[in-house]
């Protein structure tokens, strides 16, 4: 008997208040939005084979990028891992029973459904070409597109996502099992904690944003029009007082699931587990502090541009710890290289340059060349592909044997992990080079000395797109196929471990008590001691 | 290589051969924000490369064969500290050279040359003060600063030079300026690079960038006949400014000698730099900037003068150093110079005895 | 959460999971009703923090358009009746009071007296409401609303507009009258985020009457309505900073 | 955690009628205040005036309405951080706005 097996039929589904299975529906559904975004992706690669617009006609163009960039922000990346493994690991990692409000965690998939199918109606009838920026006045005055059920669906979209935050933030404060002390708390739930912080205190200023951007352009409301004495500037501020903290809200969780991973497989306990959580929060703290380095050219004053960089500088200091402490927990480890630790690798690797590459475009300096360009491009796709992904399929394997019981097939994931660091290079270094050029963003045709880049970009995402449905079809497969996995399969400390795999409708039998420290792999051994006594 | 079309071959050897790997450095900030890209890039490799051959070296040693026992550890508050100060370090250093890079490519000198440049969906349109325009494309001397005053006339738009490492948003309704020094002698890209709608990527052009002399010869190629400034009259006379902007003992607006460049005091108290930007607001939202002395009587002429047109009578303004001319346009509209075309006649506004100066 | 707190309200609890220790109101996942309490109560607050930063976008916006156009302001702010204004402030003040004094009720177990509040704050809640649709009117019928029928003949001529010539306004030049478009929109936008809220909390309250008649918030579950209060209260808060920054922008003589 | 203590005590303090009423006056008179210092002439104190006597409401409404004086530390805590963000916002994006006219350096 388990949370899956517990009750029947699509309505037990549709009506759940289980985190778990809540957090499955949230799975199937952004597996679904990523590939739609996935192939919008490949449609981008495929036009820019050639320096022509010949594939497409531009404006179908500006469509396909606006739509890839508003499916796989809103509704991939910002609810990848909170919602999914955040969503069924948090309560069982605290030793919860549920999340605090089950109904508000249902109502969060529902209103990211409601959204997510706005967005599709919205691409179907039309689309829309603003760019997922919506700047105005170009939003607000100059598209004739879909702006208004688009911006609708990122509305939605961004009270899911509070409803998330605000339900984890709840959970973690008051539903920890006893024992657990803030400073056992494992090290995904801390990232999460500060996402959702993110998410709670930024998401609401989008909303505003987009519906003054509606008024503006139902009723012609001045509040961004340069003619009538508004200040678009001043979208970009309220805009960016939201998206740049989504950058983090995607990235932390991440973080999050790579402290995991590298800890189990490494059988050690985190470097310097202190300084990984409070650098969490340091990220969310000043992840509110530095959004106008996305304006440096756009004409805010310059004594704010020295402060923003000033601050984009501070905010990079905690991820440079991160990055070095997960290095350090492999010292004097005892290390096996299963897929979520291939991909945590990975992780390291890309995150480290998309990290770096971040500190080019923060430095005020180098900012003008490089922004509104590829290598911005190059940097957020390291950073939110080759970082956020990696670590979500990392997560997603790590998992696996817990959501469903099964073992994935670990050969062909481990290729599968290969296959994706190649392509995702292949696809994405380039871009770097290509924004150093100079070549901008959004172009749907380039000057032809830009080609050979770009065919090596567009040939890298192929592999990419193989190495990304790969883990589809035998995640799929292992489902029924599967080796059963067990309740510990990898020997990891976590409460969620404790438990059988897939867990209980209530996540524990008795109410756990967190009597040791968290990655306390010498207690781990006890137990596992104290129970082949107890069978002999 | 027999089995390959020569066609082809030749083909791939020039798509080869044609693509490039580092934009040319063609002004003079260029060299000196390549050495801050590359000291960043040389600062990426070293971080990538440590924690690279630490990640490999730890799988190695510590891999489960080879160390079956972790050995539990806390954490090394000396070992954190440093990995916590040195990138800090190093980011302050970047932070320091990237903002002395951006004060000189933000900061004009006072004797750079004036373009004016507006931006429109989707072309950009210059305007070199000798009146000579140009669509998507900008003629620059080397050797000489040049200074951009960018503005749109509806959405945002960026002026982005690669080749010159500077990059300025054209905003709708405010000037914003960057400026550069050409080097080389060369044909240039020019993007717009902030997404501007469906022909976003068909608004680029090119930047020539031409020795002095042969710079000087294009400009007497593509003179139209009325340089910025003498447009700029034109419109000051046919919009009547002189009526009142005349400099005559009982003017009701300041003269506008000299103006530009002085610190104005204003009727609210406040004091201002008479620079583009203000001229042009003052143009368009005039009674928010009553220069001290005078009553707030002035018009707007927001819808009255395009983007272009407001240019050149900021151009005009910026060059006026004695009210000589603006007398003479008041007094007669027949004794403007040869060449700068016939002015319209000046229709002065009925003077209304009660809103003299004060 | 201490250890000794929880062992000793929670643990034995759950795993007897016996009904008649819990009230039917415990949710099977607390272990307590002080927990889930405590827990409704602060994610309320969370809620109520999302609703600060979502009116933070507004108020940026509308301190940044006040100092650049202050004039414009002041005599677009000379548009609104201050008499509505200052009345629809004691209204709401007042429903919070009743609100207030409902959530009392609903803790000492007063049935009649909470259904009282609460009917109360109900009729104040709408009477707020219809003020403001008074207030609305108006601006439609003067063309104050902001878009394409826009006027400025208040502001150029104040001689023709009652308001204006009440508060002794001069003309405006058009380029300062044509702000007052800005005011407007912020006005507009503020004041009717503000009321969206009040028709979602009255839209509740008439809800709970309905509950409370039935005796649902006096049997010792209070939180639906302490949790309420609060939005409630939030929305008042809203109001207070909204009336002095819209109405009373500036009202003695120039 | 000591946060989990202080609810057991404190959740279920009662706040009397007599406060509700006192803090009810209260808002009246300042409200009556707000209007009356704007038909005041007090130069740059009159924005001042209004939004300190806004602030000194909401404290007012905050403190005894909803219960925050006598709330756990995280209530506290929360709401202190809700407006600490809101200035953030309001405060970071005003700074652009007024350093913008000091002129280029």
């Amino acid at each position: 008997m388990n949370f899956l097996s517990k009750e029947n039929g699509l309505l037990s589904w549709l009506l759940t208040g289980d985190h778990k299975r809540i957090a499955i529906l949230y799975l199937i559904s952004i597996t679904f939005f990523f590939f739609i975004g996935g192939a919008l992706a490949g449609l981008i690669r495929l036009e820019l084979l050639t320096p022509q617009a010949d594939l497409m006609a531009t404006d179908t163009y500006n469509k396909v990028f606006t739509m890839h960039g508003i499916i796989m922000i809103f509704f991939f990346l910002v609810p990848s891992v909170p919602a999914t493994i955040g969503n069924f690991l948090i309560p069982m990692m605290i030793g919860a029973k549920d999340l605090a409000l089950p109904k508000i965690n249902l109502l969060s998939w529902y209103l990211y459904m409601a959204a997510g199918m706005l967005g599709l109606y919205t691409m179907i009838t039309g689309g829309v070409d603003t760019g997922w920026t919506f700047t105005t006045p170009l939003s607000t005055h100059y598209v004739n597109t879909n702006v208004l059920t688009t911006g609708l669906a990122v509305f939605i979209a961004g009270f899911s996502s509070i409803f998330t935050g605000l339900n984890f933030i709840v959970t973690i404060h008051k539903m920890r099992c006893p024992g657990m002390t803030w400073f056992k708390l494992p090290l995904f739930v801390w990232a999460n904690y500060a996402a959702s912080i993110l998410m709670v205190l930024g998401t609401p200023v989008l909303a505003i944003t987009i519906v003054l951007v509606a008024l503006e352009r139902t009723i012609g409301i001045g509040v961004f029009d340069p003619a009538k004495g508004g200040d678009p500037i001043l979208f970009q501020h309220l805009f960016w007082f939201y998206s740049h903290p989504a950058v983090y809200i995607m990235i932390l969780p991440g973080m999050g699931v790579i402290s995991e991973v590298i800890s189990t497989f490494s059988r050690k306990r985190v470097f310097g587990y202190t300084a990984v959580a409070f650098s969490s929060v340091a990220i969310a703290i000043f992840g509110f502090f530095v959004w106008a380095h996305h304006m440096f050219i756009m004409g805010i004053s310059n004594y704010s541009v020295i402060v923003f960089s000033l601050l984009t500088m501070l905010v990079a200091v905690p991820s440079a710890i991160k990055i070095f402490n997960w290095t350090f927990t492999l010292y004097k480890g005892s290390i096996t290289f299963e897929t979520p630790m291939l991909y945590a690798f990975g992780f390291m690797g890309l995150f480290t340059i998309g990290g770096m590459t971040g500190v080019f475009l923060g430095t005020s300096g180098t900012d003008i060349h490089l922004t509104e360009t590829y290598f911005i491009v190059a940097h957020f796709h390291f950073v939110m592909v080759g970082g956020m992904l990696m670590a979500f399929l990392s997560g997603v394997h790590f998992w696996w044997p817990k959501m469903t019981g099964r073992m994935y097939p670990e050969k062909i994931s481990q290729l599968a992990a290969v296959v994706t660091f190649i392509g995702f290079n292949f696809t994405f270094f380039p871009q770097f080079i290509l924004g150093t050029l100079g070549m901008p963003r959004r172009y749907a045709s380039y000057p032809p000395e830009f080609q050979v880049l770009n065919v090596f970009s567009t040939a890298g995402a192929s592999i990419l797109g193989v190495g990304y449905l790969l883990p589809v079809l035998y995640l799929t497969w292992s489902l029924k196929y599967g080796a059963v996995a067990g309740d510990n399969p990898w020997q990891a400390t976590g409460l969620e471990w404790q438990t059988q795999s897939p867990p209980l409708t209530e996540n524990f039998a008795v109410t756990p008590i967190m009597d040791h420290e968290v990655y306390d792999y010498e207690w781990l051994e006890g137990q596992k001691a104290k129970e082949v006594a107890s069978v002999r | 290589m027999s089995h390959i079309s020569p066609v082809l071959w030749q083909y791939l050897v020039k798509w080869m051969t044609d693509f490039a790997l580092f934009p040319p450095e063609a002004s003079k900030i260029a060299p000196q924000m390549d050495a801050l890209y590359f000291f960043m890039v040389l600062v990426s490799l070293v971080g990538l490369t440590i924690v690279i051959l630490l990640v490999t070296s730890f799988s190695i040693l510590y891999n489960k064969e080879r160390h079956p026992v972790a050995v539990q550890i806390e954490g090394s508050t000396l070992l954190e500290a440093t990995w916590t100060i040195i990138p800090l370090g190093l980011f302050l250093i970047m932070f320091v050279w990237g903002a002395l890079i951006y004060f000189r490519v933000y900061n004009p000198p006072a004797n750079s040359m004036n373009i004016y440049v507006v931006g429109k969906q989707w072309m950009w349109k210059a305007e070199h003060p000798g009146g000579q325009h140009e669509i998507n494309s900008l003629h620059v001397p080397t050797g000489r600063a040049i200074q951009l005053t960018l503005i749109s006339q509806d959405v945002f738009h960026s002026f982005s030079i690669p080749a010159f490492r500077v990059k300025r948003e054209a905003i709708p309704g405010r000037y914003t300026t960057v400026w550069f020094e050409p080097t080389v002698p060369g044909t240039y890209h020019l993007f717009c690079t902030q997404y501007c709608g469906t022909e976003h990527s068909h608004m680029i052009g090119e930047v020539v960038v031409m020795t002095p002399d042969d710079y000087k010869k294009w400009l007497a190629e593509s003179t139209s006949g009325m340089s910025l400034a003498q447009n700029g009259e034109r419109l000051f006379a046919s919009l009547s400014c002189a009526a009142c902007h005349n400099a005559r003992p009982d003017a009701r607006g300041p003269s506008l000698a000299n103006v530009y460049g002085s610190k104005l005091a204003l009727s609210n108290g406040g004091t201002v730099l008479a620079d583009d930007a203000y001229l042009r607001e003052a143009i368009l939202n005039p009674s928010q900037h009553v220069t001290q002395g005078y009553s707030p009587i002035m018009p707007t002429y927001q819808g009255q003068v395009s983007e272009e047109g407001v240019i050149s009578l900021v151009e005009y303004i910026k060059n006026l150093s004695s009210d000589y001319r603006v007398q003479q346009t008041t007094n007669t509209t027949d004794l403007l110079p040869e060449g700068e075309g016939k002015a319209m006649p000046a229709a002065t506004a009925p003077v209304k005895p009660g809103m003299v100066k004060q | 959460m201490s250890d000794s707190s929880v062992v000793i309200h929670g643990a034995p609890k759950a795993e007897g999971h016996g009904h008649d220790a819990h009230p039917s109101y415990l949710r099977h996942h607390f272990e307590s009703v002080e927990q889930q309490a405590d827990t409704t109560n602060f994610a309320m607050w969370l809620f109520l923090l999302t609703e600060i930063m979502f009116f933070g976008g507004l108020f940026t916006a509308y301190l940044i358009y006040r100092n650049w156009y202050y004039p414009a302001f002041v005599a677009a702010s000379h548009q609104l009746n201050i008499f509505w204004g200052t009345l629809n402030t004691l209204l709401l003040i007042t429903s919070s009071f009743t609100m207030a004094m409902g959530v009392w009720c609903a803790e000492t177990r007063k049935q009649s007296g909470l259904v009282l509040c609460l009917i109360l704050t109900f009729i104040l809640g709408l009477g707020f409401l219809g003020i403001k649709t008074i207030e609305y009117k108006e601006k439609i019928e003067k063309h104050h609303v902001p878009g394409f029928h826009y006027s400025l003949n208040s502001f150029l001529n104040p001689d023709s507009d009652e308001a204006a010539k009440a508060a002794g306004d001069k003309p405006l030049p058009l380029d300062i009258a044509r702000h007052t478009e800005v005011y407007f929109s912020l006005y507009f936008a503020m004041t009717g985020m503000h009321a969206v809220h009040m028709i979602i909390g009255i839209g509740i309250l008439g809800f709970m009457i309905f509950r409370a008649r039935a005796g649902a918030y006096t049997a010792g579950h209070v939180t639906f309505v302490e949790n309420f209060g609060l939005y409630w209260h939030f929305v008042d808060i809203v109001w207070i900073f909204l009336f002095p920054l819209l109405y009373l922008i500036s009202r003695h003589a120039n | 955690m000591t946060e989990k203590n202080e609810a057991h005590e404190t959740q279920h303090h009662i706040v009397s009628p007599a406060v509700y009423i006192t803090i009810f006056i209260c808002l009246l008179v300042f409200t009556g205040l707000t209007v009356g210092a704007s038909y005041v002439e007090m130069g740059v104190f009159n924005p001042i005036a209004a939004i300190a006597i806004a602030c000194i409401k909401m404290v007012l409404v905050v403190l005894f309405f909803m219960h925050v004086r006598y709330s756990t530390r995280l209530t506290m805590l929360a709401v202190g951080c809700g407006f600490f963000m809101f200035l953030v916002l309001i405060g970071m994006t005003l700074a652009d706005y007024i350093s913008r006219a000091w002129g280029r350096w």
